[in-house]
């Protein structure tokens, strides 16, 4: 918690001014969805201000027009008492105002430096930059290289970056979006004490979460939103967890119905799989292994960037597509040795899988539904010698759509029209129903609301009771305590050693999101001796 | 201050708009026509009038149409199934040429031999010659990952150079002077004609012969294969979303194949189509380019086999216009590549509304203020 | 092969690669923004039919270069417009733009085909090293329309990797959406780059029509718009290898003709395959590895923005 | 009634200079010549495709009375379509079939080549001539072959570089093709192509070179040795005249210098010795006499074997087949 006299100091100077940005009426239209609507929010100079709200709700966007990237359709923008139309990115730093993505605004290919001269307003001038960035970054204990390329940085280091970047303009208002998402409980901490920092020295924080804890800890006021509107302006430490969740989402969160743990034979056993990334950019995996048996769900935590893409690649079949080829024995699916088949030959034994990426990957944006269910449900009778039955394409995309809930216009509707939790279902609707052994779920629940989030949890915990073997890939700690029966890390292309969900806590598994674990862990003795507590990720596949 | 209209995708594309376009773009391309002939100090009824009617204002007007026509659809229904998976095959004038070579060399190989097989086989020649051309960017992209678009189309360039060769050279024909020209073939290594052969009396002296309905049969099968067979889906999935394509399994590499084979072997049956159709004979100079042209027939067509048939129809009267133009008009006839530019232009332009839609910008702002 | 002949032969390469030079390192700059101009051929044209008459007209090579330099331009816009604004695919719109020049060159330019004009651009030779042997012809005794199309290697490389406005413009190619979020007008670098990618083809072709060949003809370029799309992918984006690959593509046309001359015992139209095949092979082993292509390629090449806002 | 059809089709479009640029300034000639009294139309840019065939038939169809092809590459398809139409009288250049109604007719251009061998043979330094070559057609060989043998009758040191580009068109291929051959020790350059593009080349690199079928001087005032001029005026004036007066023949026409078909026009008298202009002329007067042409023995190929004996003149036939090099000519002809 912070200092107290500095809280007080605060609090005298933010009863004393003007607020640095009052926002009335903001309202912006999206084609389908009305994203601000009518939005009222101030915060004080030195303030640490939340703004709460469930995926979707319209944060970021808000925070965006703040920021000038997009343009509010109507209402108005009081900077320091004085009424602005904030037309461009440029024109808000003009005005004092940092932004920090949710998804980076970095570009892999540049350096550091030249990353952030490109926000700056003023001359070009590198190596000058360089010594600033080296300075700045010292002060708050930011470490960051300007000579090193953004591609080769993990994903704490390229956030520090970006804090770093809006600390050169001397921000008066930082607005920071999601920055706990892609960062370890360690790294969190870390992150915190620099921000109570920087509005201790005045600057007011504009701090988007959906995180309960994370607020009431941090934030001095907060704005819930939900569905584009605000439901409430509160003091985040005089509220429970129940009365924000309420304010949130509308009514009570939502309990699952959880079968016991009597895990059957393995039926995807990973053996010492090892592979170079496809990407320049990505990680390779270094001898992993694990094994999930029949009725049992294993999750596998830490941050994207650190293997994901590729263990999910390996697994499914799609790095058979790329040009590294895994050893046969490496992955077996139903006792099958499988390393080296191809990605349809692995559905042949009993293998689904759900991807992180649902339009564009798990789904054919410009397809209709019925042609989204030919895409992996082809087996089910829907090619005879070569010719597709459209008939049977319908009837089963009728059939998911009936048994997963999916709001649509019906199996013609096109995939990029349903929205995001809806398609969702209808991916995991029609993997499951092709009644698969073993399913891999990656970020099952990424950007759903959270009804559609806890009846996807549901599904995947009454499919596991049917004994389907089933591995959940996700960045959100909460969901995995929730769902599974072990829990993993992958940090680094490492992956740890599995704990029943009951034997482990956030903090251990925190520990080893940043690579401490096994060998490693023995060798560095326990956290705090890695200068940065965090793990070696290298890009944030969110887009 | 801020222009007052905005864009706006739109959820899913309009199928009204998508019917609508072509429409709007021929309207617009006449418009500018008639602009285009008013500048130039002509008539522009007239031009029009001889531009767009004149040519099929006789039988043998409409067969030269459907000649001109026939090639350019067939080729670009092969490359439309490649460009709706992502495969950029622009090369299928070589690979034309190549079909027409392959085809050339059956018939003069058998020149004392005589039966209808002749022919047949020359067909087969000629998708086989073209598959094989279109086999070298598949299998460079598929095993090299080399870019197909510039590979086709540099294969183009040594594609005509083979066949100067060919015809300078091993296949002149002996009685030919020296000159630069196969022998003629022998009526067995042409395709029959409707005017001449089978005495059709209306069609008398008309060179449209019976490649039309290899065209013909094309059509439908083309678009069998990509709407309702597998191999045609796993091929759009390619195109649309090539994740997709990876994460379902289906083989990139097959798509690439399939893609440039199909485009390649029917490039090289139009190659075929043309040497043993009104020209008889190999030369060093028989392509009118219809590979090239094909690849703007597949874009006005919108990658449907239907919309290639209106253009492939289209673009034929396009280039009779242009020579009628000439020959009545005495008017250049590089107005009609003009032409072309224009409508593909509007074509392209008009496409954006397909997904996107226009709003106006303070209609929101309106009645937001109201509320407040 | 004497120094008479090398000089030759190193003469006609770097004659043979300015023009592919000029239209390459321009589309080069545009495709670096993430725009793919396919209508390179199309610009040239226009910039070749252009640069003659007004040459023709005015008696002035450097009017005439302007102009086609304009002309360039303005196709480029029309590019520009199509597919940055109305968001038309980029491929497509490349391919008309080339049907639309060749046709639109060929009629405007009726007037002016095979007109002679007798406005030259002398050679400026460098004292000292005009004489040296070999190079010195080649390299030091050009125009200075010739020098530009070095410089414009300097110029661009320097813009590239050393302003921050190449580093803007190499930023929005690489991911239009980042650019967008940290406020870069994408649209305006992405219309600029093209605009530039224009003048210089404009400039290509009627540096060729005026300074080299003094002629005007239908499809005079004769596909080395192609060949210029071709070099820029064979140099991996980057505007040294351009240079390198360039005079490359020249020395080997230049030595299709020398070992004609020499009597070399192929059949000539084999010589002629010669430049296409080496292109070919060239492409081969560039792709070969993908990284290659994918650390250097513009990440956002050819797909269309929607800056909604 | 009106006034009879002549219809021109075209290669290329005319411009300012080069082969279909002779073709119109010849048809301008007959437009002089019969005024009203015939009605003229003239098809551009027709390709040597299959499209060809429809440009004929509808000229046909329209009523024209005479058409002319003015390329080879139309040879079979205005032969079909001449079958189609036996009113209508046919005439192709350059080729060598017949019909009825279907005539062939052609300028000897071998023997401006020759003229400008024999100019060439006086104005070279290094004894190396340079000729820029098209594609390999008998045409094209014959003027390679005469050119050469026109230079070795005054100067026998020399001999004769070729370079084909294997196009009828591409200035720029012409123009590298042109720069090699000077790099290579030719001074002074011929071309059987359709820019003027090498002569430019030649202006630049300071050597000499010819014009091609239309005076080309204005491409390069100071290298401009002379042009190889086609006036094909002549004929198409007459070939009128006997249709209209329908005395035409369907017999092969091939007229050169006699017929004032073909000259070297436009001598530079500047940079050519007194005795060089005087050997042209006189070359000129016995072409013109009609009693020796350019391919009378004895003429030796590449290997030194006598080809045509002494005495001995090539017949129209062997000459329209002619695809062997002379003694003088480098290299090896592309088979
Ligand atoms: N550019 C856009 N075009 C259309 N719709 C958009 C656009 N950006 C956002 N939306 C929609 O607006 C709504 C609000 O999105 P926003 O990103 O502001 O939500 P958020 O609260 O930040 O959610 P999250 O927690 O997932 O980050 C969503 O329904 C989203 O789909
Ligand atoms: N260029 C075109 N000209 C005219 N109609 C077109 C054109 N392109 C598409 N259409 C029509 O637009 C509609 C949508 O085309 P789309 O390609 O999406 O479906 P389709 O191939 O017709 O589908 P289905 O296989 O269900 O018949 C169809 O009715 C099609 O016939
Ligand atoms: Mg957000
Ligand atoms: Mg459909």
């Amino acid at each position: 918690m912070g200092d107290s006299s500095l809280d007080a100091a605060s609090a005298e100077t933010r009863r004393n001014s003007v607020p640095r940005l009052a926002l009335t009426g903001i309202t912006k239209q999206y084609p389908a969805v009305r994203a601000n609507d009518d939005v009222t929010l101030t915060v004080a100079p030195g303030e640490i201000h939340a703004l709460l709200g469930e995926n979707g709700a319209g944060k970021s966007t808000l925070m965006k027009i703040v920021y000038g990237a997009v343009r509010p359709d109507a209402g108005e923008i009081r900077w320091e008492g004085q009424p602005v139309e904030i037309a461009s990115p440029a024109a808000a730093r003009k005005l004092g105002i940092g932004m920090v993505f949710q998804h980076f605004s970095l570009f892999e290919t540049l350096t550091v430096g030249e990353n952030i001269a490109l926000s700056l307003d003023e001359p070009f001038d590198l190596k000058a930059l360089a010594a600033r960035i080296r300075e700045v970054s010292g002060q708050y204990g930011l470490d960051v290289d300007p000579q090193r390329h953004v591609h080769s940085l993990t994903v704490g280091e390229r956030q520090r970056v970006e804090i770093v970047r809006c600390l050169l303009q001397n921000p008066r208002l930082l607005i920071m979006d999601e920055p706990t998402s892609v960062l370890t409980p360690q790294a969190v901490r870390k992150l915190f004490g620099t921000l109570r920092r920087l509005a201790s020295e005045g600057c007011s924080i504009l701090y988007i979460s959906h995180k309960l804890d994370e607020i009431q800890e941090l934030c001095d006021t907060a704005t819930v939103l939900r569905g584009g509107k605000v439901t409430g302006h509160v003091t985040p430490r005089d509220e429970t967890h129940a009365s924000l969740a309420r304010l949130m989402v509308g009514r009570e969160l939502p309990d699952y119905t959880r079968r016991a743990h009597t895990p059957g034979d393995v039926l995807l056993d990973v053996k010492d799989l090892s592979m170079p990334s496809d990407d320049p950019f990505g990680t390779s995996l270094a001898s992993v292994s694990f094994g999930v048996h029949a009725g049992e769900i294993l999750g596998i935590a830490g941050v994207s960037g650190n293997g994901q893409a590729e263990l999910l690649a390996a697994l499914s079949g799609e790095a058979q597509a790329g040009r590294h080829h895994v050893a046969a024995g490496a992955v077996t699916i139903c006792g099958k040795p499988a390393g080296r088949l191809p990605a349809g030959a692995r559905r042949k034994l009993g293998f689904a899988f759900v991807p992180e990426e649902r339009l564009g990957r798990g789904a054919v944006p410009a397809m209709s539904l019925s042609e989204n269910a030919l895409l992996t449900a082809h087996r089910e009778g829907m090619v005879r010698s070569g010719w597709l039955k459209t008939g049977a394409m319908r009837a089963f995309a009728e059939r998911c759509i009936g048994a997963f809930d999916v709001r649509c216009g019906g199996p013609d509707a096109l995939a990029q029209s349903l929205s995001g939790g809806n398609l969702q279902k209808f991916i995991v609707g029609r993997e499951i129903l092709q009644t698969p052994k073993v399913l891999v779920v990656a970020q099952p629940t990424w950007g759903v609301d959270v009804g559609a989030a806890a009846f996807i949890r549901q599904q995947l915990l009454d499919l596991s009771a049917r004994g389907v073997a089933i591995l959940v890939i996700s960045e959100e700690l909460e969901e995995l305590f929730d769902i599974c029966d072990r829990i993993a890390v992958l940090a680094g292309g490492r992956l740890s050693p599995a704990r029943l969900t009951g034997e482990t806590n956030a903090e251990e598994i925190g520990r080893w999101m940043a690579g401490l674990f096994g060998e490693r862990a023995a060798q560095d003795g326990g956290p705090g001796n890695r200068q940065d507590n965090e793990p070696p990720a290298q890009s944030v596949a969110h887009a | 201050m801020i222009f007052p209209y905005r864009l706006e995708a739109r959820t899913a594309p309009s199928r009204t708009v998508r019917i609508a376009v072509p429409l709007i773009a021929a309207a617009l391309t006449l418009a500018i026509g008639f602009l285009i002939f008013g500048l130039v100090g002509r008539d522009p009824v007239q031009a029009m009038h001889a531009f767009f009617i004149e040519p099929l204002s006789s039988v043998n007007g409409w067969s030269e149409l459907l000649l001109k026509a026939s090639p350019l659809c067939l080729i670009a229904l092969g490359l439309a199934a490649g460009y709706r998976a992502n495969v950029w095959n622009i090369g299928a004038e070589g690979q034309m040429v190549l079909g027409g070579i392959a085809a050339s060399g059956v018939a003069i190989y058998f020149d004392q031999a005589s039966g209808w097989w002749i022919l047949f086989l020359m067909m087969i020649a000629g998708v086989l010659g073209g598959m094989a051309w279109a086999a070298i960017p598949a299998w460079l992209k598929s095993r090299f990952n080399t870019n197909e678009i510039l590979v086709s189309l540099m294969l183009t360039y040594v594609a005509t150079q083979l066949l100067i060769w060919l015809v300078s050279g091993p296949w002149r024909d002996p009685q030919g002077m020296n000159f630069p020209l196969s022998e003629m073939f022998s009526g067995d290594a042409l395709y029959p004609t409707f005017g001449g052969d089978w005495r059709i009396h209306w069609l008398r002296g008309t060179r449209l012969n019976a490649s039309i309905f290899l065209t013909l049969a094309a059509i439908p099968l083309v678009w069998l294969f990509m709407r309702r067979s597998f191999a045609g889906y796993r091929m759009s999935v390619g195109g649309l979303a090539p994740l997709a394509a990876r994460y379902a399994g289906f083989s990139e590499k097959k798509t690439i194949w399939t893609s440039l084979l199909l485009s390649g072997g029917l490039a090289g049956l139009a190659g075929m189509g043309e040497i043993a159709g009104p020209i008889g004979q190999l030369q060093a100079t028989w392509s009118p380019g219809y590979g090239f042209t094909a690849i703007i027939v597949v874009f006005v067509g919108r990658l449907h086999p239907v919309g290639i048939v209106l253009a492939s129809l289209l673009m034929a009267l396009l280039y009779l216009g242009g020579e009628a133009v000439q020959t009545s008009l005495q008017l250049p006839q590089a107005l009609s590549g003009v032409f072309q530019g224009l409508l593909l232009f509007c074509l392209l332009g008009a496409d954006l509304f397909v997904n996107y839609r226009v709003r106006r910008r303070h209609a929101l702002i309106d009645t937001t203020t109201k509320q407040a | 092969m004497d120094i008479q002949q090398a000089s030759s032969l190193a003469s006609s390469a770097v004659t043979a690669a300015i023009p592919l030079m000029f239209a390459g390192v321009g589309e080069l700059v545009t495709e670096k923004s993430g725009v793919l101009n396919l209508g390179v051929e199309g610009m040239m044209l226009m910039g070749a039919v252009t640069g003659y008459a007004v040459t023709t007209i005015t008696g002035s090579p450097w009017l005439g270069l302007l102009a086609g330099m304009g002309a360039g331009v303005a196709m480029a816009l029309l590019f520009g417009f199509l597919t940055l604004t109305m968001l038309a695919n980029q491929v497509a719109t490349g391919l008309s733009l080339t049907i639309f020049g060749v046709g639109l060159s060929a009629y405007v330019g009726k007037p002016y085909t095979s007109a002679a004009t007798s406005a030259t651009i002398a050679a400026w030779p460098i004292p000292g090293l005009s004489h040296l042997p070999v190079l010195g012809p080649a390299l030091f005794n050009l125009t200075p329309v010739d020098y530009l199309a070095f410089v414009m290697f300097a110029v661009v490389g320097w813009f590239l990797y050393r302003t921050r406005a190449g580093l803007v413009l190499r930023s929005v190619g690489e991911s239009p959406q980042v650019a967008h979020s940290v406020g870069f007008p994408v649209i305006g670098v992405r219309y600029g780059a093209t605009a530039f990618g224009g003048a210089m083809a404009g400039l290509a072709g009627s540096y060729y029509s005026v300074v080299q060949l003094h002629l005007w003809q239908e499809q005079i370029t004769a596909g080395r718009g192609w060949i210029a799309l071709a070099l820029v992918v064979f140099a991996t984006w980057r505007p040294g290898r351009l240079l390198i690959g360039a005079l490359l593509f020249g020395a080997v046309t230049g030595a299709q003709f020398y070992a004609q001359a020499i009597g070399v015992p192929v059949p000539t139209q084999f010589l002629a395959m010669l430049p296409y095949v080496a292109t070919v092979v060239v492409l081969v082993l560039i792709s070969r590895n993908p990284n290659t292509i994918r650390l250097n390629a513009p990440a956002s090449l050819g797909k269309p923005f929607f800056g909604a806002a | 009634a009106d006034a009879p059809g002549v219809a021109f089709v075209y290669l290329g479009n005319p411009g300012d200079a080069g082969w279909t640029y002779a073709h119109d300034q010849g048809s301008k000639m007959a437009e002089q010549k019969f005024g009203n009294k015939i009605k003229i139309t003239r098809v551009e840019n027709v390709p040597e495709s299959a499209d060809s065939e429809r440009v004929f038939r509808d000229l046909a169809s329209k009523g024209n009375k005479i058409i002319f092809g003015s390329s080879f590459g139309y040879q079979d398809f205005e032969l079909k379509v001449a079958k189609d139409f036996p009113d209508t009288v046919f005439l192709h250049a350059t080729g060598y079939k017949k019909a009825p109604n279907f005539g062939t007719y052609d300028v000897r251009m071998y023997q401006g080549a020759y003229l400008a061998g024999v100019a060439a043979g006086y104005a070279t330094k290094t004894n190396t001539l340079g000729f820029v070559a098209s594609v390999p057609i008998p045409e094209v060989v014959r003027n390679i072959n005469a050119y050469t043998l026109g230079a070795r009758s005054v100067n026998p040191k020399v001999h004769t570089k070729v370079i084909w580009i294997n196009s009828w068109f591409d200035p720029g291929k012409e123009k590298q093709a042109a720069e090699t051959l000077i790099g290579q020790g030719a001074d002074v350059l011929l071309q059987n192509t359709d820019s003027s593009a090498t002569l430019a080349t030649a202006e630049e690199k300071h050597v000499h070179a010819f014009g091609w079928d239309s005076n080309m001087k204005k491409f390069g005032p100071h290298a401009h040795l002379g042009s190889v001029e086609a006036n094909w005026g002549v004929y198409y004036t007459a070939v009128i005249q006997q249709v209209l007066d329908g005395k035409w023949k369907n017999d092969p026409v091939w007229w050169g210098i006699p017929q004032k078909a073909v000259d070297l026009g436009d001598v530079n008298t500047a940079d050519l010795s007194a005795d060089a202009q005087k050997a042209v002329a006189a070359k000129r007067e016995a072409i013109a006499g009609g009693k020796w042409d350019v391919f009378t023995g004895p003429i030796k190929d590449q290997s030194g074997a006598v080809k045509v004996p002494a005495g001995k003149t090539l017949t129209d036939p062997e000459l329209q087949r002619l695809n062997w090099y002379v003694e003088g000519v480098d290299g090896s002809l592309p088979k």
